[in-house]
């Protein structure tokens, strides 16, 4: 248990952002009606409070993610209610689904519309690793091959409170962050990321290195190949042949 | 007809269905929103997320026995077993090595219903997210192992099943033993 | 900018038709969807359905595993109704390896296969007001009832959508105590709920207004295309399968099968409606007759749920169908005597019920386009398989 | 009606139809027959098939088929299957398009998966993969990349966009390119072949 508490470590490894003015003495101004705050906090509480993410729905997960917005669920308490149609107004983007390589270079390209700062959160398993679909010929594996993902959600389809997690912790993330130091002021910001293109068997380049690199060592690879094959089939079932032992009455095979 | 007469009747669909909220109950009409960090629905016993392993007394000695069915079964073949072998190098009944990616994982329960040793089965933990997918996502044996006790208390029904087929098949296993028992000690 | 101040404007206009292209990424088009249409104005003269962009190779992954591993795949296929993809699934294989399915085991099948029913007719409503623009009102109301029935297959399967509840010659699990009460509870409930819907909808004169002799097909076209559910139902042609095959033991339930009279978008909806009442009928008789007790998997077919690696069926084929409801589901499976299937095919209900869209939609306002689409119900996982 | 009846009545209507049963289904022999066999089958007043309900195709190593399931929506009849067997390296079928609407997509997911071009179809092209996908993905000798190795073509693409590639993917790269190989997805050696035995 105790590698467990450390895994978890691990996943909420957002610094938390400290504020400057001393805890008591906040809490003992609040306690008095004054409100004390820095800059930082009230710049993060407004935008963890307020994500917009773009209604892009790809597959199964993103029923879930409707289920989530609907009553039961109730994304609006959490301030992510508004889906908006354009990635121009939105800022996250939620992979809910299956990747395909056909899909592939619009998900980049709207992640290269949507407006700094954009975050992304891969929902399902599908759009992690490509899921259980992995082996396919036309399933990309993970579209953080190709962009930056800050939150990567497994399950098949997650529950809809797991959204809600992954939301959590997408804005714990947004608070940890301070505005002298953010990637979307500074100068020199490079964060379009190239399209990929169809190639004859797949997309070129099937990754970008500076995005993703492969697994070091993937037991899942060595172990089975790719496709998944529980035999090699070399001989094809003889219709005909069964027919004929079928109107004699002979014995099955 | 009017023509509006359908909105209006529509309206006061939308109107009573607000009135409710606060005066019915949830699955009558009133209001449905569960509030989710602070108020969590009863989660259903057979409710299965990602798979565990169970272990009896202590975490070293898991039921598992590193037969490799669940990694053959399974269909998107998530599941990594490397079997553990003592000093001399002979396989023992215990696995060295068993991984499960969640980021491949499709939930599926087959491996639960086919392991003949009911050593791994589906947990009800959900709440998993990670900033990163290689390591945080791929859950090892430590991570994994977890006591019969946890196993009942989410799922009491099924464990009481489970330990009673259990426990029956251990007497068995000793009633066969004890006869063969005093034919040794005549000799 | 400069031809545009060159040309007078006394001059007759010289129109042009304008292409654009709707989707992958649209909030209309029911996910990854794409239609290339050419536009004169605002009316549609040309239209293309686009499809690929879900493209998981379901069929190439069920060929490389074994029977049984394919279960889950297919709930991801149509994942509004799961256990009608693992019916349809379920009774190709079992007609391929001749297996027998017991009693109790059927009517649970029936009873499951109907719940789909009306929770995919219910969000299918909700996403077609949607795409009329009565955002999300409606489609609150009906994911409301959704996830009461939603909370009745976790229950019962473990999984919210991806039921994998369905085994070749029965379920996979029994019952689990008092559901059928709550079953019962719950229908209780839900003609309440569906008046209510009603009383919001269908006598609602914006609704008719866009929805009526909008999208008209007529029987011959809808037969020919091979269209099948309510579309093909809503245009006048009373072809059920579960009345026509009576496949599994719908032919012991007395329900009524909802014909339109135009084959108009209003129609769709409201034989949707209609369905989903008659669901509810089935659903009542088949709580009624189910036997207390019994074999839930059949005797043949039990050892190979702990090793479905042992499954072979003889060499053959078989085509299995049910009534999803998006239409006629149809499972093909060649066996070769190995423990996977040499050819798996599914006819996809959603993909053929497209082949008309371009017929329905000419002539008709881009917005209308839209309507049309959201009433053919497509869910992309089946489209593209 | 029983598949031998149904062969002796398409061919007391269609003389020159050459029709094998192959288990529960007709083989129409020659595959430039098989329009002429299903408008048989839709003039036929004791079948009046009026519904082709699945179109699709299967790889048998030798040869690729088409398998074309029709029903009678008005007599209730059904299914009527027929199939039809093309050369592997120039598979040829007409297609039942003019007949019926439903083929039209449905054969345009057959030449995607399979490749087999459908004479007469009016719009056929690839349906779920783009244009310039090449091979046909569910023959079974389908190879598919290996989707964690750069090639040639993935580094000067990467060039292009000045996107830095470390030094062991791009030694890698090169030495495929070098020896004239693709990436090729490895298919498991541990286990065996499933079929391979006797008949």
């Amino acid at each position: 248990m105790a590698k467990k508490e450390s895994r978890l470590g691990v996943i909420l490894a957002h610094a938390p952002n400290v504020s400057a003015i001393d805890e008591g003495l906040k809490s003992e101004l609040s306690k008095k009606g004054v409100v004390v705050t820095t800059l930082n906090h009230l710049y993060n509480w407004g935008r963890s409070s307020s994500i917009w993410p773009m209604q892009f729905g790809l597959a199964c997960c993103a029923i879930e993610m409707i289920a989530t917005a609907c009553a039961r669920y109730d994304m609006a308490r959490f301030g992510a209610e508004l889906f908006r149609a354009s990635p121009r107004q939105s800022d996250l983007m939620i992979v809910a689904g299956t990747v395909t390589k056909k899909m592939a270079p619009q998900v980049v390209r709207l992640y290269n519309q949507m407006p700094e700062p954009k975050y992304c959160i891969t929902m399902g398993a599908c759009a992690i690793a490509g899921g259980p679909f992995i082996d396919g010929y036309n399933v990309l594996r993970g579209i953080d091959r190709y962009i930056p993902v800050d939150v990567h959600l497994p399950g098949c389809p997650p529950r809809p409170e797991a959204l809600l997690h992954g939301l959590m912790q997408l804005q714990k993330k947004i608070e940890s962050q301070e505005i002298e130091k953010t990637a979307w002021y500074q100068k020199g910001l490079k964060r379009e990321y190239p399209v990929p293109e169809f190639g004859p068997r797949g997309l070129i380049p099937k990754f970008n290195p500076e995005v993703w690199q492969p697994r070091a060592k993937d037991n899942r690879k060595e172990r089975y190949g790719e496709p998944i094959l529980i035999g090699k089939k070399i001989k094809a079932p003889d219709l005909d042949a069964e027919t004929l032992r079928r109107a004699s009455g002979g014995p099955a095979k | 007809m009017i023509f509006g007469a359908g909105i209006l009747k529509g309206m006061l669909v939308t109107l009573r269905s607000f009135v409710n909220s606060y005066f019915k109950k949830p699955d009558q009409g009133g209001l449905f929103t569960v509030e989710y960090p602070e108020k969590r629905l009863v989660a259903k016993e057979r409710f299965r997320n990602f798979p565990f392993l169970v272990y009896d007394e202590k975490p070293e000695d898991p039921r598992c026995v590193a037969c490799d069915i669940c990694a053959k079964e399974c269909p998107p073949k998530c599941i990594t077993i490397v079997r553990d072998a003592d000093a001399e190098g002979r396989p023992l009944k215990k696995p060295a090595l068993f991984d499960i990616d969640l980021s491949v994982c499709m939930n599926c329960g087959i491996c639960e219903e086919a392991c003949p040793f009911d050593a791994i089965f589906m947990d009800h933990e959900f709440e998993i997210a990670g900033t990163e997918r290689h390591q945080s996502l791929l859950y090892h044996k430590e991570d994994l192992l977890k006591s019969n006790g946890y196993f009942r208390q989410i799922r009491p029904s099924d464990a009481a099943l489970i330990d009673a087929r259990r426990k029956e098949a251990e007497d068995k296993k000793k009633a066969a033993l004890k006869p063969a028992a005093p034919p040794e000690k005549k000799e | 900018m400069k031809n545009k101040t060159d040309t007078p404007l006394t001059e007759d206009f010289d129109t042009q038709t304008l292409q654009i292209n709707v989707g992958p990424q649209h909030p209309a088009t029911h996910g990854v969807f794409r239609m290339d249409l050419t536009l004169d104005g605002e009316t549609v003269v040309r239209l293309k359905p686009v499809m690929g962009y879900l493209h998981r190779n379901h069929e190439q992954i069920a060929e490389n595993m074994t029977y049984a591993a394919s279960m889950p795949y297919t709930d991801r296929l149509d994942y509004f109704n799961s256990m009608s993809n693992n019916f349809g699934y379920a009774l190709a294989v079992e007609k391929l390896a001749g297996i027998e399915v017991p009693e109790r085991a059927d009517y649970i099948r029936v009873i499951l296969a109907e719940l789909t029913r009306i929770v995919n007719h219910i969000s299918v409503i909700g996403f077609l007001l949607n795409d009329l623009g009565a955002f999300f009102t409606p489609l609150t109301y009906a994911f409301r009832e959704r996830e009461k029935i939603l909370d009745l297959f976790e229950e019962i399967a473990g999984s919210r959508m991806m039921c994998n509840y369905f085994r070749f010659g029965g379920v996979k699990r029994d019952l689990p105590p008092g559901l059928l009460e709550r079953i019962r509870t719950m229908m209780d409930v839900f003609p309440r709920f569906l008046d209510e819907f009603e009383a919001l909808l269908t006598d609602n004169d914006i609704l008719c207004l866009r929805c009526q002799n909008v999208g008209v097909l007529g029987r011959e076209l809808a037969l020919n295309a091979g269209l099948s559910g309510p579309m093909l139902r809503a245009s006048g042609l009373g072809y059920d399968i579960r009345k026509v095959d009576r496949y599994s033991i719908y032919g012991r339930f007395d329900f009524k099968v909802p014909v339109g009279s135009k084959g108009d978008v209003y129609d769709r909806y409201y034989v949707r409606v209609l369905e989903m009442r008659e669901s509810l009928k089935i659903l009542d008789q088949a709580l009624r007759q189910i036997p207390s007790s019994g074999d839930i998997i059949s005797r043949k077919a039990a050892p190979f749920l702990k090793a479905p690696r042992n499954f072979k069926p003889p060499v053959g084929e078989a085509y299995g169908r049910v009534e999803s409801p998006k239409g006629e589901l149809g499972f093909y499976v060649v066996s070769d005597g190995s423990p996977q299937p040499w050819r798996y095919h599914v006819r996809a209900p959603s993909l053929i019920n497209l082949t008309v869209l371009e017929d329905l939609c000419i002539g008709h306002k881009l917005a209308d386009a839209m309507v049309i689409l959201g009433s053919i119900d497509i869910v992309l996982g089946e489209v593209d398989h | 009606m029983r598949t031998e009846e149904i062969r002796d009545h398409l061919q007391s209507l269609d003389s020159s139809l050459r029709l094998r049963i192959v288990l529960e289904s007709l083989l129409v022999e020659n595959p430039e027959d098989l329009a002429r066999a299903v408008r048989a089958l839709k003039s036929s007043p004791r079948l009046k098939i009026d519904f082709l309900s699945s179109v699709t195709a299967a790889d048998y190593l030798d040869f690729l088929e088409t398998v074309y399931h029709f029903y009678s929506v008005e007599l209730r009849i059904g299914p009527v299957v027929l199939r039809a067997r093309t050369r592997r390296d120039d598979p040829k079928i007409p297609s039942l398009c003019g007949l019926f609407r439903s083929a039209e997509l449905q054969e345009r997911e057959a030449y995607d998966m399979f490749g087999i071009r459908f004479e007469g179809h009016p719009d056929l092209r690839r349906l779920f993969m783009w244009d310039n996908f090449e091979g046909w993905p569910l023959r079974k000798d389908y190879v598919q990349e290996d989707s964690d190795v750069l090639e040639s073509q993935d580094l000067a693409w990467l060039e292009k966009n000045s996107i830095h590639v470390s030094q062991e993917l791009k030694t890698r790269a090169l030495d495929l390119q070098a020896r004239g190989l693709r990436a090729d997805a490895q298919r498991p050696a541990a286990e065996g072949p499933a079929n391979s035995g006797a008949p």
